[in-house]
């Protein structure tokens, strides 16, 4: 229970942040509305703000706000919910007091939280636009542009099917809520840890900066991976968070050859780019390495790397 | 292959499975036996199902033995309280549904609720695959989350494949085999069907 | 509690065994069966080995009826490949030794290669133990998957113990002395230092 609702708050940020019933975090308090269980006084509050009054033309009872809290997946999902909630067929939508309706129910929110609901007011001015345009008088000659009316119901129609599919889809039997799969353990460790290898515990540090840095899979998969950049981000990120700074030429990993070296420059240069890691100006200093070699390597200034975090 | 003919038998058993076994000699009928507890072993040690293919080249099969092997698998996991699987990626071992109660009622931290935004992302890339993440985004009017996304990462039930050839290049999603194997289907046509226009209409 | 006395049994039948069943009708031997499926069914879907007394609890079983089921599930593992283990922290299903080369031939990645997922769900244990399940879910984002946590019960780097004072008392996560074993270290202390996560993530 407790992480099921955990789990919907960090899905449905934009609907879970809008509309805060108190506590909301606490599940002892929250009642399931979809099991039928009745939530008895219940202050209303956007935003921390208490809402003394509901906009008139939609009055909805509080056990429905707790509805709403969980349900609503976002503006289409709202204004679908309008829509039904005013017995209309959607083609027939009356845009005027559901366009009403909406702002009514948007401008009850504290302005100070306006940033945070950005779709909801980008489906507003959505809105606010149709709504204009149909109490203006018609040009005479008909323009090439698409009714934004209609594209707006063929919207809702769109996110309405997906909705019902979505529905369909959670009814299949899934694997791991209708049916399980057997787990066994491997034969005895003494077998099977003959050959276990011992682990270092720079995995543990190396696996925690991974989920941090993790890009939001926008990045470009490379098929073939044989040194991962991600391992090699991370692994670079805790040597230089936990001694200050490394040379260059250290933090270039060999043990792969080239490809390891291309792949720890790469990591370099994307850690720079994120601003975690800078170049230490050390032109003057001589390097050790320097004093041995011949007069045409003495002009390559050894670099230096700072964590900057 | 004879592999894909008893797809939808999962359950039951295959008709023809004691006339296949019954010609048999004892020796033959150890051989076949020893081959079916191999591939439970295989089947139990791997961390994803597996094909015909390579459950015949692990254990060097001929088409006929991992049939029959098969066959006898079933046969002794009926007495247990297993079932064997097929699935769009392969052979899996799972709890017979009939204890699917038994299991929820005792550990029901093992049951996978999920919210409706991830069902309704995971839908717009199911039914409308290929799409962009601003593709999903305009259909659920709804900017993404990148932790929807990184759950469904996480379960592998998508990927990205390819790019669309339009501005910034985007990746696009698609569902994986994994997707199909936990919601039981063996491809995606089988996927329940959208319902129409004019029923959504009428809906609301 | 006659659960502890047959601890170093775990291949072996127990001597008593067929006196033990030997008397039942066969109604009595029918309740028994289900009773021991039911064993079967929980040490499958468990994350955790189940003590005795957990299975008791969970099935409503006698100590008697206890003791004659899991003789009869011993029997029937028997002709499988799975043998019922006892360890100190209780029962588990796991695959008979004798097939460990066939394992380590087809599957020889199997044991070394130590999953980002089942790092991250370790790192989480390790550093900030105990945690619940959901402290767990909660750092990493996404629904943890029994599978992760078994195969840590299974190395014995993690085990319960005592439970969080909250709404349906979740069992807490502590890493073992095995865990230590494993990574080099004498003692917790011995860590890497935390990265300052949250330096980071404000700046990716």
């Amino acid at each position: 229970m407790q992480t099921e609702l955990k789990n919907e708050q960090a899905a449905l940020p934009k609907a879970a942040l809008l509309l805060t019933v108190p506590q909301a975090s606490d599940s002892l308090d929250i009642k399931r509305a979809h099991d039928g269980s009745v939530i008895n006084d219940m202050s209303l509050r956007i935003y921390q703000t208490s809402v003394q009054h509901l906009p008139e033309d939609l009055y909805v009872p509080p056990q429905a706000f707790a509805i709403w809290l969980e349900q609503f997946a976002g503006p289409l999902d709202f204004l679908l919910y309008l829509v039904k909630k005013n017995n209309v067929d959607l083609t027939q939508m009356p845009i005027l007091p559901i366009t009403e309706q909406y702002l009514a129910y948007i401008s009850e929110l504290d302005t100070e939280h306006f940033e945070l609901a950005g779709d909801y007011l980008l489906m507003a001015s959505t809105l606010i636009a149709i709504k204009t345009e149909l109490l203006l008088p018609k040009p005479e000659t008909p323009s090439d542009e698409r009714d934004p009316k209609a594209e707006l119901i063929e919207r809702l129609e769109e996110y309405a099917q997906i909705k019902v599919a979505s529905q369909r889809l959670d009814n299949l039997v899934r694997l791991e809520r209708d049916v399980f799969l057997a787990m066994v353990s491997m034969p005895g460790q003494d077998v099977m840890n003959a050959e276990l290898p011992s682990y270092s515990p720079n995995l543990l540090i190396d696996s925690l900066f991974k989920m941090q840095l993790q890009p939001d899979y926008q990045m470009h998969t490379i098929k073939v991976d044989a040194v991962p950049l991600a391992d090699r981000i991370a692994s670079i990120s805790r040597q230089l968070s936990t001694d200050g700074e490394h040379s260059f030429y250290e933090l270039l990993d060999k043990t792969q050859g080239k490809i390891g070296v291309v792949v720890s420059f790469v990591a370099i240069l994307e850690l720079i780019k994120r601003q975690l890691v800078g170049i230490v100006n050390t032109e003057l200093e001589s390097h050790p390495t320097t004093d041995n070699n011949d007069a045409e390597d003495s002009h390559i200034k050894p670099l230096t790397l700072q964590w900057l975090a | 292959m004879t592999d894909t003919d008893n797809t939808k038998q999962d359950y039951d058993k295959p008709p023809s499975l004691s006339s296949a076994l019954l010609s048999l000699t004892d020796e033959q009928r150890q051989h076949l036996e020893d081959l079916s507890k191999h591939i439970e072993v295989l089947l139990h040690a791997s961390e994803a199902p597996l094909t015909a293919t390579v459950l015949r080249k692990h254990l060097s099969l001929t088409a006929k033995e991992l049939t029959q092997a098969l066959a006898l698998l079933r046969q002794r996991l009926d007495m247990g309280v297993l079932s064997l699987h097929e699935t769009a990626s392969g052979y899996r071992l799972q709890i017979a549904n009939n204890y699917s109660a038994l299991i929820q009622r005792v550990f029901p931290q093992r049951q996978e609720r999920l919210s409706q935004a991830l069902l309704e992302t995971l839908s717009v890339i199911a039914y409308k695959q290929p799409v962009t993440r601003s593709d999903i985004e305009h259909v659920r009017g709804v900017t993404l989350s990148s932790n929807i996304l990184r759950q469904l990462f996480d379960k592998g039930w998508i990927e990205e494949k390819g790019y669309k050839e339009t501005l910034g290049r985007p990746a696009l999603l698609h569902t994986t085999p994994q997707f199909l194997d936990a919601f039981g289907l063996s491809e995606l046509s089988e996927l329940p069907p959208m319902p129409d226009i004019s029923a959504i209409k009428a809906m609301s």
